[in-house]
């Protein structure tokens, strides 16, 4: 069951200031309305991973590590590998998270970043595949929130492609039955697409990208869109008890796809 | 959605698997006040779906604390019948269900007058008792009639449909076919008379033209099924002293 | 652990009146003691479901979808079909009713179900065997209360029993190693037996048949008997904090038994 | 309860699997105030089951929303121990231990004295060590003991005996192979000096005729138990300055 | 997550009463402060279990019951059998024990008998193994405390050891692709060491063997230390929010590894 | 711990499997004041390690039943993200994580001025990103750490190494391999100069002349991480008004 959570605490009079400031269009940390926060990536930090990445977007840090073994193919797709994300929101990174099984937020934030994965066609599950019908590769991105500065749908989606950018899949031999036995050596997971989310909040009648923090605790509603590498649509998610006009959204799609090219060559550079 | 190649969506005259033509929705029964129990109710039928509303308060809040001072909590489930599904859906909730949960929630949340009743909780639970493709979207239209219904006070009927990308084209309403094996799926929930978007989800593959299109088209259609929301109102709350209009009827409570 | 639960708000007069009328044979709702209220049936609304019935008993609704697929016998019955009932209280039954893992209620409902079922063998388990110790008809006999207005069980096992007469096996073929798959078409479940039970109220010392939800918040207990097509008892179950005399329940025996015959005949009457 | 052809209940002399007759008793040995921190607590040993039941309270009930105005809460938990059963059950509680726990708090409320111990809770709890059939009777047999030694009043003893039919025979306190394969088992509770039933439950198949027969075989056994109940209590508290029957013995505490 | 328990209800002057007596060398019961309570042991009291030993130490009662069946082995140990520990602390056992999925305080027992158990490698698991990789024996080990009076570790590990001695195992006929099936008889058990674990309790600075209730509810900490048959330590657990210094600890090793021979002395009489 | 009778330890020269002497601690880095929404926080890199720890309070506790009148509660949880080790762990809290959550609590208590903060929580979280071989020792000595830069006041830095025995020989700190086969594992963790031992844990075989050596070497091994842990916080908080030494640098934060 969903509940309407607890207001945030910041008064209103904090949350007239800063519709002042958007009114300006300026931003409380000196942003401009269209203007991301800059990001770091570090690969390749968790040595019992078969992949990781790290990335800091402003203050927000999200590390993936991405574990990757052989099991069943689900039934209905029995030539395909088994992708699965899982979001947790461990409590270091912010006093307002718990301990306890995931929430809402964190299965949003897993199957969205699970979306945009996965309906870009990030891998070629087929590809993933040892004996159909019974035994594929089995791929867990897991994506652990280390500090929240806002944005963790962003961060995330950046930490997770960048993982399995960096991904070397064990090798096995197989057997018809389907019994599995390691081999050595690992081969590069293939990546046939890179996907960027944005995310826009609305505070008033103010979009601005890339929310912080400060600014999701006053937004009436986020947007996330994610594109391929081609500029196209793969994914999106309203969030939030506010509304979005036709028309918002149309130019947001043109905006924010010029806007995630510019972060997926960003990403390209920092990782190559 | 992952595509077949195999698969195809069209027939010879370019109807859809379920006869359709590309910008037709599936039919649609709505009933208002169906259960005694819950404060308002409505079913809705549309295509293979079959969904129940139930809607409980404004009434008093346990856990307290859950308790918000100057406005309604809202809560709201989204859970599917085991048997509503062809591989029978295990009781406990799901990812699935706790998702879809929180942006119906949320699609809800600017529509209800929720600051008239500080301190109690209205509860929203949608019960799917045979899904066919879009329940999200049939669920909130249903939802929003059993909240009238409840008499619970709206800015506006809450609307939703969805639109999506099959066999290369766009279309409206998509079952859960064209849902599997189609290209995007798009749930969208408005408010009519204002154009505003309370939900929006996407997945699939849509170029930024498709996905105005398909937008265009996700409004439009429900538009329509906001038609068939306010006659089944009327239909089951007839004003005696207001001369009737002819396609008023009894509705069976 | 069962509870004590708390006690219903009906005042301690209301109850006084519900027993002075009760004193002169009448009921609140005007029946007589064994006057069981009218229900219809209505089968197979569900499509994704291979059988499906709702029962209404007064304004008592209860929907039962029946799912039918294969999975492994239980190793001390290897040669047996599975039959399992599940109940759901869903919230907008009753605002008293919870979202949440089943509570005691629902969990004594659906076993009185199921062995008013199973004990009556309702199906022959030994022809759901598809491979012996490998692979068996699985069926599940899912309860879902959408209205509750009193005497959920009765309901109950009328909406299952209405649900399997009309439930349709999908076929399969079966190799000696339990492997299995679909072929086209679908068998009738033959149904070799009609339970039919019938719940007893009592509110002081007057015993009433089919007790409404108004007389379920003051009774002291309820006797639920279930007879099979040949008139014997095939499920008992005593609930409540009262009591009952032996001779309270060996009149029960004939009359109850009585009267489930008729139920059997009105329900032949509706789904033939 | 499935009959097997195969099975044979009784040997050549008409006597059960392990020799009684029909109307007989399995052996049954009582010990009250087993336990050191219970308030109260009984032990049953009945054929091969052993159980253990501890009592504590009327005490401070947590969490408080469950306390009564006006009476004691009642709790009551059945469990079994992983190993007191053929193959062994996981710990936590099954559906069969929750209904069970239902019924037997069901046939304790109206016998103990409630109304005196208001917003406190009396916490019942039957730890089933071993089993061979009839556990909830044997619970209830003991839980009734438990209580007296902690010193709750109540109108009387509780007792509880299982009658049943086998081998197209009526029969008295089923052990496992005989409620396994028999036809029938009907666990009955009875205050047994006003003639009340408590409990009653029945899976199989007997008709009317046989059920009154059943009935009262299953009280008829139950009073016997209710004599061994009020032994083990006068055993265990022994009244010195009445002159003592001679059966009287210290129990070990 | 680990919580600071709230504070027993004792009063301070109680622990003052209590360090005064411990600084004259006596304890609230007349025992000396190397001294352990009196224990008894019966064995062969379940008849469903495969082996069980119920031991009172003063009043503490520990039951242990022994299941033993087939499984599959662990991946890592194909030519093992498995051995697992459970612990339930039964509401009847204490009014501060509540019903519910084990707590810390039982994980914490039964995962210090099972260490020191498997260390002192009591049962060899490789003579469990039926089928390499397919089938082994499991044998569980049930702790169930019926009266806490204080040392439960000590109680749980006598009351293992000694239902391990005294447990059958059902004899099976496997084949080669791991199919199990039970042939009559049983064998005994083979146990090669019994490992003896005594826990000292800290008070101030006295160190008091097998502590009781009334102490534990005092007492700074406790080290429990386990020896096998040759004197040798297998395991060892502090406990508590207390300290111990480096002397204490080196002192104890000495003493406690005597007081343990004469405890399994004393055992080796009771169920010999 | 099973030994493997082909499992070699040492190589020709006497060192052991990652090149190390016997007494010798793998390579550490300590970093403080990692992380921005804890109220203090450090890293730890131990050999294959690496281990998060953010500590938060004293603050209000939820909920309030939890509270202690005359000091603050300490909560402790030890986590294992899904990748840290070699086959993924399931994110749910496994026996292991629940055992040494408490151990390590306990270790913290003595060392803690609770006292302080009646009324409040501290909450000390623990995540093992990558493990290696004495995760709750590396995690002890973390959180030291962050309880210090949380500004939280203690009788002293709690620090912690385990030593053991592999291939016959006492060594300290263990990596993975040697804690899967070797003799015995023994986490310790002091109050170094207060020479007190906070936690202790062992398991393998070790006779009592061992024990000694082993436990002498871990407090050893323990005083030489105090010493860097000094260092992390002294380049943590540079004191700018006395000379400042050399190596002090501004940690990033």
């Amino acid at each position: 069951m969903s509940v309407t959570p607890s207001e945030s605490t910041i008064s209103s009079l904090a949350r007239k200031r800063v519709e002042e400031l958007l009114g300006e269009g300026k931003r409380l940390d000196g942003r401009e309305l269209t203007q991301c926060r800059e990001f770091e990536v570090e690969t390749d930090l968790i040595g019992t991973a078969e992949g990781s990445a790290q990335v800091k977007l402003g203050k927000t840090i999200v590390l993936v590590g991405i574990k990757a073994g052989t099991g069943e193919p689900f039934p209905d797709t029995p030539d395909q590998g088994v992708l699965t994300v899982n979001a947790e929101l461990v409590p270091i990174a912010s006093p307002n998270f718990e301990t306890g099984p995931p929430r809402e937020g964190a299965i949003e934030l897993a199957r969205v970043v699970d979306r945009s994965l996965r309906e870009s066609k990030i891998v070629d599950l087929e590809k993933l595949c040892l004996v159909p019908g019974k035994a594929v590769y089995v791929i867990f991105v897991d994506i652990y929130v280390l500090n929240h500065d806002g944005n963790l749908i962003d961060a995330s989606v950046l930490a997770a492609l960048s993982a399995l950018m960096k991904t070397k899949l064990p090798k096995y031999t197989a057997k018809k039955d389907g019994t599995v036995t390691r081999k050595s050596g690992h081969s590069e997971l293939k990546i046939q697409n890179m996907p960027i989310s944005l995310t826009t909040g609305k505070i008033g009648e103010s979009l601005l990208f890339d929310p912080s923090l400060e600014e999701e605790e006053i937004m009436d509603s986020r947007i996330t869109m994610t594109f391929d590498s081609e500029g196209n649509v793969r994914a999106m998610q309203k969030g939030g008890h506010g509304v979005f006009t036709t028309e918002e959204l149309k130019t947001l799609v043109s905006t924010a796809g010029e806007k995630t090219s510019e972060i997926r060559d960003r990403l390209k550079e920092l990782i190559k | 959605m992952s595509k077949k190649n195999e698969v195809s969506f069209f027939d010879g005259k370019g109807l859809r698997n379920d006869g359709r033509r590309l910008d037709e929705l599936r039919p649609i029964e709505l009933e208002v006040g169906v259960l005694d129990n819950a404060s308002g109710s409505a079913l809705i039928r549309q295509g293979g779906n079959r969904i129940l509303v139930g809607v409980f308060g404004p009434r008093e809040i346990h856990p307290k604390h859950l308790a918000l001072p100057n406005r309604a909590t809202l809560r709201c489930r989204y859970h599917m019948a085991p048997f509503s599904v062809e591989d029978r859906k295990h009781p406990a909730p799901s990812r699935r269900e706790t998702e879809i949960s929180k942006v119906i929630r949320e699609a809800l949340e600017p529509v209800v007058f929720t600051e008239y009743y500080p301190r109690t909780t209205i509860d929203v639970y949608i019960e799917v008792l045979e899904a066919n493709g879009g329940t999200r979207c049939s669920g909130i239209t249903a939802a929003s009639l059993a909240l009238a219904d409840a008499g619970v006070p709206m800015r506006d009927l809450v609307v939703a449909c969805a639109s999506g990308k099959v066999g290369g084209k766009i279309v409206l309403d998509l079952n859960d076919f064209e849902d599997k094996y189609g290209e995007a799926d798009m749930p969208v929930a408005i408010l009519p008379h204002l154009d505003r978007v309370l939900l929006l989800q996407m997945d699939g593959n849509l170029t930024p033209k498709e996905f105005h299109e398909a937008l265009d088209l996700a409004i439009e259609g429900s538009k329509r099924i906001y038609e068939m929301q306010k006659k089944a109102l009327r239909d089951s709350y007839p004003i005696p002293d207001e001369p009737q209009e002819e396609e008023v009827v009894e509705v069976e409570k």
